[in-house]
């Protein structure tokens, strides 16, 4: 089954990321489409876009780590954790109870990013001795131990069963709560925001298309796949991981800090094993080892529930129902489909997409 | 000294249940190859079960606690028939979030029977003695605890012969490694897969009895206990029995130690070691044995030749 | 006798594989399966033993009989337990357990001559004796070959499938093979054996068949099969016109073509 | 401004007595209120609303998949009891009240603030916003937005504006204020020589507000700590409670923790021997616990035990609590979880609130919030009588004892106990934890 | 013959698992630009030589040389960068790539541009990638398998998984390189080809090849030199020739039925 489109002049047209002109059009019209629905809308779904935007960037990097280089994590979330802090801790609200600089967002995000990333490094030289299961059983006590962490250092994440507020979006002195009118279009904070996580979302996908296209990701493919052939040829295992780390670690704390400045503020058992397993479960569901697998996963994960909140109550089904609530009815419906979908197409929702668009490509000669 | 010897006891019954909840997680795995995140799930459905027939259905204790177990292990049963079947020869890591689909609607249905309310299971252990305890010497026991060591002595007899005398123990082993070898061998994957997950919700009801029992009740978070033996599985190495009674028995006793000597222990070092530090403490052993022994203590060891 | 009646594979519901394919298997006799790589030689067997399911593929045309039964699609166990049994290509050894387990395993479906069978394998295989307890992925590439054959052997089969049973073994071993595969074939098993070793396989089977790209191209005693030019040429590596090997050094840069082929 | 704030009072009082003659149409609206009358029913619960009348939408934030999952259903039912209640008692003026379908947010705060999201311009309050740290999360959301929220929590930082802006309602007593009257009644009444106590305790808004009080009154009455159990929610390990309990005997514990961890721990205590006193903080205890049948039954009912409450419970001896069960047994009810009376009581005060502005014409959220600020609430002597919004604490906790005869399975020793130590105490100063 | 100096030097090495002695004081020399076989029956220690030389393994004792290096327990990805490049009896392609991306992984040691150049498809990555391809597409036509380039490496036939480990290989652009049994599973036909492939890696691109095969008719026509091993030990070495005729040669490996 040729692509009839892939006609090149040279490699480097190939190697664009959008190397034809249907892909550039759709490129171009989606993040227009993009923009347009972040600007109109203001309401649950304008959130939970935003929302999703951001966990994408989470998911990304397990996928990184995971996805890419094959070293199971299931100490995503502590990471994102770290994050999450770092950002708190320098763009808290100084005055609040717990330790806070009242920064500028243009310096806590960067480093919300950067002291995951660290730690992430700090710890490879023992993870990457571990390997496959071993390395994702050994990480989820590394979920414990943050977490333990967290729970006890009150002055930084204001203790287990309290938690801390959020700082504000302020970024380069300009607060976004303050909103933008442009003519007379107007923006509001909400509107910003999600412009704004739609600018990082697009950095960080091209990022992650990029070490997918170069040597850096072809190192990691190559550990994942067959570690002792990776090191014959050339691949030097320990860098390499601890590269897959740092760069995983980076996108969980950007994630962390935007995701919870969002919503207004966090616990510290959020960051429990049930919260790194989700995120587990974004990457498998979207496709692992995929660039847009983990979108799709956090798009699914995120949106999903509200789909089935909106059909439900559209048709009208179980309002009557004595057995369980809608809550639960939502929850049950949610947990189907997760148990379909994979059951459907193992590789998740990539591979779907990739067969609806394989069908597509060879469509009208499709059979 | 008697305190310390009071102290490990207590650890040793601890360990005892993990070892059950432990032994359904290794099951599983060395059949499937994945770690069912469900398990947890399935304890507490199973306690569910007992407590329903032994309290709401008011049938004799000790045949709801029967009936329970083997509902429990006919559930197993079918989620391998109606779900895992579909995936033979898939993934392991998409059979893994499978299971946490399955593990949402177990407890969906659970959480709604069980209400706000903390439920009993019905069964008498507590009106034995003192309490439900009884004493010889210097030395404290508590009945259901000892009932929990001796099933759990007795499973891991059974098992151990289940494994040494049928051939399905390797059979078992085999497919977990190589699904499509297995089936050339004339293994009957799917069966395998059956037992296993059959097998894992009998040990999963039983655990949940041990740990829902008594006193101790059944609440919506009741599963999560059944989470603390994780390390227990993984300090004893995910594929082996032993490892897994081994790595219960360890993190039981540290934990019990940890939870006993802990004020002691900060108040000596002058350090501060943190709420639920009992908990985290099973974590940290399994950090260096990992590090020592990366297939847990009896873990089958990769191998890796080219 | 085992028969395979105009089969078509499909791998992936897209991937045509075998293109209406016949092979009959008679009891007693060893019939050797010969063809470039991607012939689709491993998919015959898999179709045969039930294995096809679990690589994603499918029959969708054509039946395998087995003593008038028609066996097609059911799957692996109960065929294993009729008396078919297949060794897989690349050897699949169980690496993680002993090479006695692994020999257990072979023994599943039939677990009463057990001792009578290690015996019997281990007489053909001295070198596994010595191995028995060791770990067999740490075995070398011809000791697990042996291993491979042997555990098949443990359920005592009609049929046995070898998929390339050659392939890595030194040339010693490899006559060694050829005498096993005889041997077996005296003890009343018949032998479907897909062969590069096109020397080899020949010189044993009573039958051969030659196929190239999904169907079969040469369906004929292997006797006559050696005479064949092109088989000379191009599966013996003789020169046309004389018996003697041509060099590998000899062979020229340009792309030959099959003759049946064009 | 305390005269200003008097002034208020008397004319919202005035207006309370003033008979009910705004018509719809005089009334100022805007989020959450319609002309349109209230669906009759809602998911499974009958709404009774009058339909010639408008309607007033509530909405709930609740969990029901979460740590909390527990109280979700019975808090919700004593809601929508409440308001099914008062529709058919002729509803508030020209509006009824229906309580849109519940949200769980699993005590997540971003599916907090999700659903939050998702009602913020349908609602006029909220019924109910479950959990201290998730309702604090979105405080600035509510405060953008006017909203009046009850919580399911007696967190002592309601009572004080600077920490809830004045939009938090809050009824009964706090743990805080519950923890010292329970050490000082224990003094004061238990024939028990107090000298020595232990606490073990969630490490959240509740149980540390509990163990601050109790550690308040026992620095006040010279009782010495031994020692403190505090515990991240969900890793209870109960060996370390009762290793404490053995090892360091103490006169009386205090425990703030969840029902299922409180058998355990009075339970193993009992295997050993040991049954101290013990003064239970509200949601330590659960009425199953003196059920016939019940393991702990005749432990709990052996006189050790005691509960401090932050009202009367679903046994309460007050008209309010009467009237309150009729009606639940009425609708076929059979639950007596405390969580009922909660939410129950909680809709008295936002009742008065809304009552309060629909007198005075402006049933807006701001008007709303206006009106909250200073209103007296009508609980039926469930409660004692109290100005909602006041920055002030009501200190007075009702004494209780398990007993499996009587509903919810406590028998009241004290119904409005206030303790000295509560009484000395300064509650001006800010939360307690 | 010109004596050629040695580009390999194996020196004394023993290696031993457990009980089981794999490599018993075995020395030998690989000559620059030079093909060198080792044969010698199954179980004889010949992979076992391959990973102690690519770093797999580290010998008990004794000592290799690459060039004037010292690369006894040296790492393996250093050994690659040396230009040792090798393809592993049974294949270990990167499963879940396609051929073209499991060959541009070969050229890793040769792209230098850093991590963030990477991340941000700077022009230097932009100009390595570009140069990677076009090494990675010369391979493929070398190896004639142009109509797979995208294909993914799991469901290739047999013979073209193994010519595309071989690319892999090469696009190290080595010095040296180990080929252990790259003709098994080959009909006559194939092997020709892959016989063909070594003769022009040796010849055209000036490799040394030290070559591992059972196929005695392929190895006898294409080394030059010839090493013997049997149960760990060298019991012959010389040319093929010579060896050929050497009766612990024919004992031990060959088999006496073989005409
Ligand atoms: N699981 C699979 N999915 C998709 N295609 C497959 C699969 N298995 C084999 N194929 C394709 O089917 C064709 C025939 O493969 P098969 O393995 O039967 O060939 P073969 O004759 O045994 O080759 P070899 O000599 O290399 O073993 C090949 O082109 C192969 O790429
Ligand atoms: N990692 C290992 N652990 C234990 N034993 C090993 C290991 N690697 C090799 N051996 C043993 O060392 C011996 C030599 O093995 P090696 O793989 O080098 O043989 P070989 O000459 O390549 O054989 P073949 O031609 O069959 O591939 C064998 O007996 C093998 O069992
Ligand atoms: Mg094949
Ligand atoms: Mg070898």
């Amino acid at each position: 089954m040729k692509d009839r489109l892939d006609f090149y002049n040279s490699y480097k047209e190939e190697h664009r990321i959008f190397n034809n002109r249907v892909q550039r059009f759709w490129a171009v019209f989606g993040v227009l489409i993009s923009i347009y629905t972040l600007i109109i809308l203001d309401d649950v779904w304008l959130f939970l876009l935003t929302l999703a935007m951001m966990t994408t960037i989470g998911a990304w990097g397990l996928n990184i780590v995971s996805g890419f280089a094959g070293q199971i994590s299931l100490a995503h979330g502590a990471f994102i954790g770290i994050g999450t802090y770092t950002a708190f801790v320098l763009g808290g609200n100084i005055g609040s109870s717990v330790l806070s600089y009242g920064l500028d967002m243009a310096i806590w995000l960067p480093l919300s990013g950067i002291v995951p990333m660290l730690f992430g490094i700090l710890i490879s030289p023992v993870t990457s001795k571990l390997k496959g299961l071993n390395l994702g059983l050994f990480s989820i006590g590394i979920v414990y131990f943050v977490l333990h962490i967290f729970q006890n250092f009150r002055t930084v994440t204001g203790g287990s069963g309290l938690g801390r507020k959020s700082p504000d979006f302020v970024f380069l002195g300009f607060n976004f709560e303050n909103g933008i009118t442009i003519g007379n279009l107007v923006l509001n904070e909400n509107n910003l925001i999600a412009l704004f996580s739609l600018v990082i979302l697009i950095l960080s996908g091209f990022g992650v298309k990029n070490i997918a296209r170069t040597k850096t990701g072809r190192a990691f493919f190559s550990i994942r796949d067959r570690d002792i052939a990776a090191e014959a040829i050339g691949v030097d295992l320990l860098r390499y991981k601890g590269i897959a780390y740092a760069i995983s670690s980076f996108y969980a704390g950007i994630c962390g800090a935007l995701l919870f400045t969002f919503t207004g503020g966090v616990e510290p058992n959020q960051f429990n094993f049930v919260y790194s397993v989700t995120f587990i479960a974004i990457v498998i569901i979207g496709g692992a080892g995929t660039v847009l697998g983990p979108l799709f996963g956090s798009f699914f994960f995120i949106l999903m529930p509200s789909v089935i909140q909106e059909i439900i109550h559209f048709f009208g089904l179980f309002e009557q129902s004595s057995l369980l609530n809608l809550a639960q009815i939502e929850r049950l419906v949610f947990g189907i489909f997760i148990i379909v979908f994979l059951i459907f197409e193992p590789r998740g929702l990539w591979g779907i997409w990739f067969r609806l668009r394989n069908y597509f490509k060879a469509w009208p000669f499709s059979y | 000294m008697t305190f310390f010897i009071q102290v490990f006891i207590e650890g040793i019954a601890l360990g005892a249940v993990y070892s059950l909840v432990a032994l359904g997680f290794v099951i599983i795995f060395k059949a499937t190859d994945v770690l069912s995140f469900a398990q947890p799930a399935l304890a507490a459905l199973g306690a569910g079960f007992i407590c329903y027939f032994a309290t709401e259905a008011g049938i004799n204790f000790w045949l709801s606690l029967l009936i329970g177990i083997f509902l429990t292990g006919a559930v197993g049963l079918l989620i391998e028939r109606t779900v895992l079947r579909q995936m033979v020869g898939e993934p392991v890591f998409s059979v893994a979030v499978i299971t946490i689909g399955v593990d949402i609607l177990i407890r969906t249905f659970l959480d709604d029977w069980i209400g706000d309310e903390p439920r009993f299971l019905g069964d008498s252990f507590t009106s034995y003695g003192n309490f439900g305890s009884f004493s010889i010497g210097e030395f404290n026991f508590k009945y259901l605890e000892m009932a929990g060591l001796f099933v759990a002595f007795i499973v891991i007899l059974l098992l151990n012969l289940f494994f040494k005398k049928s051939r399905y123990g390797l059979a078992m082993l085999a497919t977990s490694f190589d699904q499509e070898t297995a089936l050339a061998q004339g293994i009957n994957v799917g069966r395998v897969f059956g037992l296993a997950w059959f097998i894992g919700g009998l040990l999963a009801a039983i655990a949940g009895f041990v740990f829902t029992g008594g006193f101790n009740t059944l609440t919506q978070l009741s599963f999560v206990l059944a989470l603390r033996a994780l390390p227990a599985v993984v300090i004893g190495g995910l594929d082996s029995i032993p490892g897994a009674i081994i790595g219960s028995l360890i993190i039981g006793v540290t934990q019990s130690l940890a939870g006993y000597y802990q004020y002691s222990i900060e108040e000596y070092f002058d350090i501060n070691l943190g709420l639920g530090f009992s908990t985290v403490a099973p974590y940290i052993i399994m950090f260096f044995i990992l590090l020592v022994k990366p297939e847990g203590l009896f873990g089958t060891k990769e191998v890796e030749r080219v | 006798m085992l028969s395979v009646k105009n089969l078509e594979v499909v791998y992936q519901d897209v991937i045509l594989v075998l293109k209406g394919i016949s092979i009959n298997l008679p009891r007693n006799k060893v019939v050797a399966l010969l063809g470039a790589n991607g012939a689709g030689k491993t998919t015959v067997l898999r179709a045969i033993s039930g294995l096809l399911d679990i690589q994603n593929g499918k029959i969708t045309k054509g039946e395998i009989i087995y003593d008038e039964k028609n066996i097609t699609n059911s799957n692996p166990s109960e065929i294993v337990k009729m008396g078919v049994s297949q060794v897989l290509e690349g050897r699949r050894i169980f690496s993680e357990i002993t090479v006695l387990e692994n020999l257990k395993l072979g023994a599943h479906t039939n677990t009463q001559n057990f001792e009578k069978n290690v015996e019997r394998v281990f007489d053909l295989f001295p070198l596994l004796k010595s191995r028995e307890g060791n770990i067999a992925g740490y075995l070398s590439g011809g000791e697990q070959q042996m291993l491979a054959i042997g555990r098949s052997l443990m359920s005592e089969p009609d049929y046995l499938l070898l998929d390339e049973p050659s392939l890595g073994l030194a040339p010693k071993l490899v006559d060694q093979i050829a005498e096993l595969v005889l041997e077996i074939n005296n003890l009343g098993v018949s032998v479907l054996l897909v062969e590069q070793n096109a020397n080899m396989a020949l010189n044993i089977s009573d039958h051969a068949y030659i196929m190239e790209n999904g169907t079969i191209v040469m369906d004929k005693n292997s006797l006559e099969l050696k005479e064949d030019e092109d088989v000379q040429e191009f599966y013996l590596g003789l020169n046309s016109n004389s018996t003697e090997r041509k060099s590998f050094r000899d062979v020229k840069h340009y792309k030959r073509k099959k003759r049946w082929l064009s | 401004e305390e005269e200003a704030t008097e002034e208020v009072v008397e004319e919202v009082v005035e207006t309370l007595d003033s008979p009910a003659v705004t018509t719809a149409k005089s009334v100022n609206t805007d989020f959450g209120v319609t002309e349109e009358p209230c669906p009759e029913v809602i998911g499974e619960f009958p709404t009774n609303a009058d339909q010639a009348k408008g309607c007033i939408y509530l909405g709930i934030l609740s969990d029901y998949t979460g740590p909390y999952g527990a109280a979700g259903l019975p808090v919700e039912v004593g809601i929508r009891s409440y308001w099914a209640w008062k529709n058919l008692t002729g509803c508030l003026g020209d509006y009824c009240v229906a309580v849109r379908e519940a949200a769980d947010t699993g005590y997540n705060p971003q599916k907090h603030l999700e659903e939050y999201n998702a009602m913020r311009n349908d609602v006029a309050a909220l019924a109910l916003s479950l959990g201290t740290p998730l309702t604090l999360f979105i405080l600035d959301e509510l405060d953008k937005d006017n909203m009046l929220a009850a919580p399911l929590s007696w967190y002592s930082g309601w009572s004080f504006d600077a920490v809830d802006k004045g939009l938090i309602i809050e009824y009964g007593s706090t743990y805080c204020a519950d923890g010292m009257n329970g050490l000082d009644w224990s003094l004061d009444n238990l024939p028990v020589d107090i000298k020595t106590i232990g606490i073990v305790a969630q490490q959240d808004d509740y149980g540390l507000d509990y163990a601050a009080g109790v550690k308040t009154a026992a620095a006040a009455r010279g009782v010495e700590v031994a020692w403190e159990y505090l515990y991240a929610p969900g890793q209870f390990d109960v060996t370390q409670a009762v290793g404490l309990l053995v090892t360091k005997p103490v006169d009386a514990y205090f425990p703030a923790i969840d029902p299922g961890s409180m058998a355990q721990l009075a339970g193993g205590a009992a295997q050993n021997g040991v049954v101290p006193i013990t003064m239970m903080a509200t949601p330590s205890f659960s009425g199953q616990f003196v059920v016939e049948g019940s393991p702990v039954k005749d432990l709990f009912e052996s006189g050790a035990f005691y509960i401090s409450s932050v009202f009367a419970p679903y046994g309460g001896e007050t008209p309010g609590h009467e009237n309150m069960r009729n009606i639940l047994a009425g609708a076929g009810v059979e639950s007596t979880s405390v969580y009922i009376v909660a939410g129950w009581a909680s809709q008295q005060h936002i009742s008065s609130a809304l009552e309060a502005s629909i007198k005075g014409t402006d049933l807006t959220r701001a008007g709303i919030r206006r009106a909250a600020a200073n209103v007296p609430v009508s609980s039926d002597g469930m409660f004692p009588s109290k100005t909602l919004g006041a920055n002030v604490q009501t200190p007075v906790s009702v004494m209780t004892t398990p007993n499996g005869a009587l509903p919810g399975g406590t028998a009241i020793l004290n119904s409005g106990y206030t303790g000295p130590t509560g009484e000395g105490y300064d509650w001006s100063g800010g939360p307690c934890s | 013959m010109v004596e050629l100096s040695s580009l390999l030097k194996f020196e004394d090495v023993s290696l031993s698992f457990g009980g089981i002695t794999a490599l018993k004081n075995v020395s030998f020399d690989v000559k620059e630009k030079s093909i060198t076989s080792i044969i010698g029956p199954n179980g004889a220690g010949k992979t076992s030589v391959f990973n102690c030389i690519s770093g797999i393994y580290s010998p008990d004792s004794g000592n290799i040389f690459f060039e004037d290096a010292n690369i006894t327990n040296m790492r393996p990805n250093k050994i690659a960068e040396l230009g040792i490049a090798r393809t592993f009896q049974n294949i270990e392609l990167f499963e879940n790539l396609s051929v073209l991306e499991n060959i541009l992984t070969g050229v890793h040691r040769r792209l230098d541009y850093g991590i963030l150049s990477g991340l941000f498809y700077s022009s230097k990555a932009k100009k390595g990638e570009l140069y990677a391809r076009k090494e990675a597409e010369d391979i493929i036509d070398f190896l004639e398998i142009e109509e797979y380039r995208y294909s993914y490496v799991m469901s290739l036939p047999y013979g073209i998984q193994k010519r595309v480990e071989l690319g892999r290989a090469l696009a190290l652009a080595p010095k040296l390189i180990l080929l252990d049994e790259p003709a098994a599973g080959m009909n006559n036909e194939e092997t020709e080809d892959i016989a063909r492939f070594i003769i022009d890696i040796n010849e055209e691109l000036k490799i040394s090849v030290l070559l591992v095969d059972h196929d005695m008719n392929m190895v006898t026509d294409i080394a030059h030199e010839i090493t013997v091993l049997n149960f760990g030990e060298k019991i012959a070495d010389g040319t093929p020739n010579e060896v050929i005729e050497n009766s612990s040669v024919i004992e031990a490996y060959v088999g006496s039925s073989k005409k």
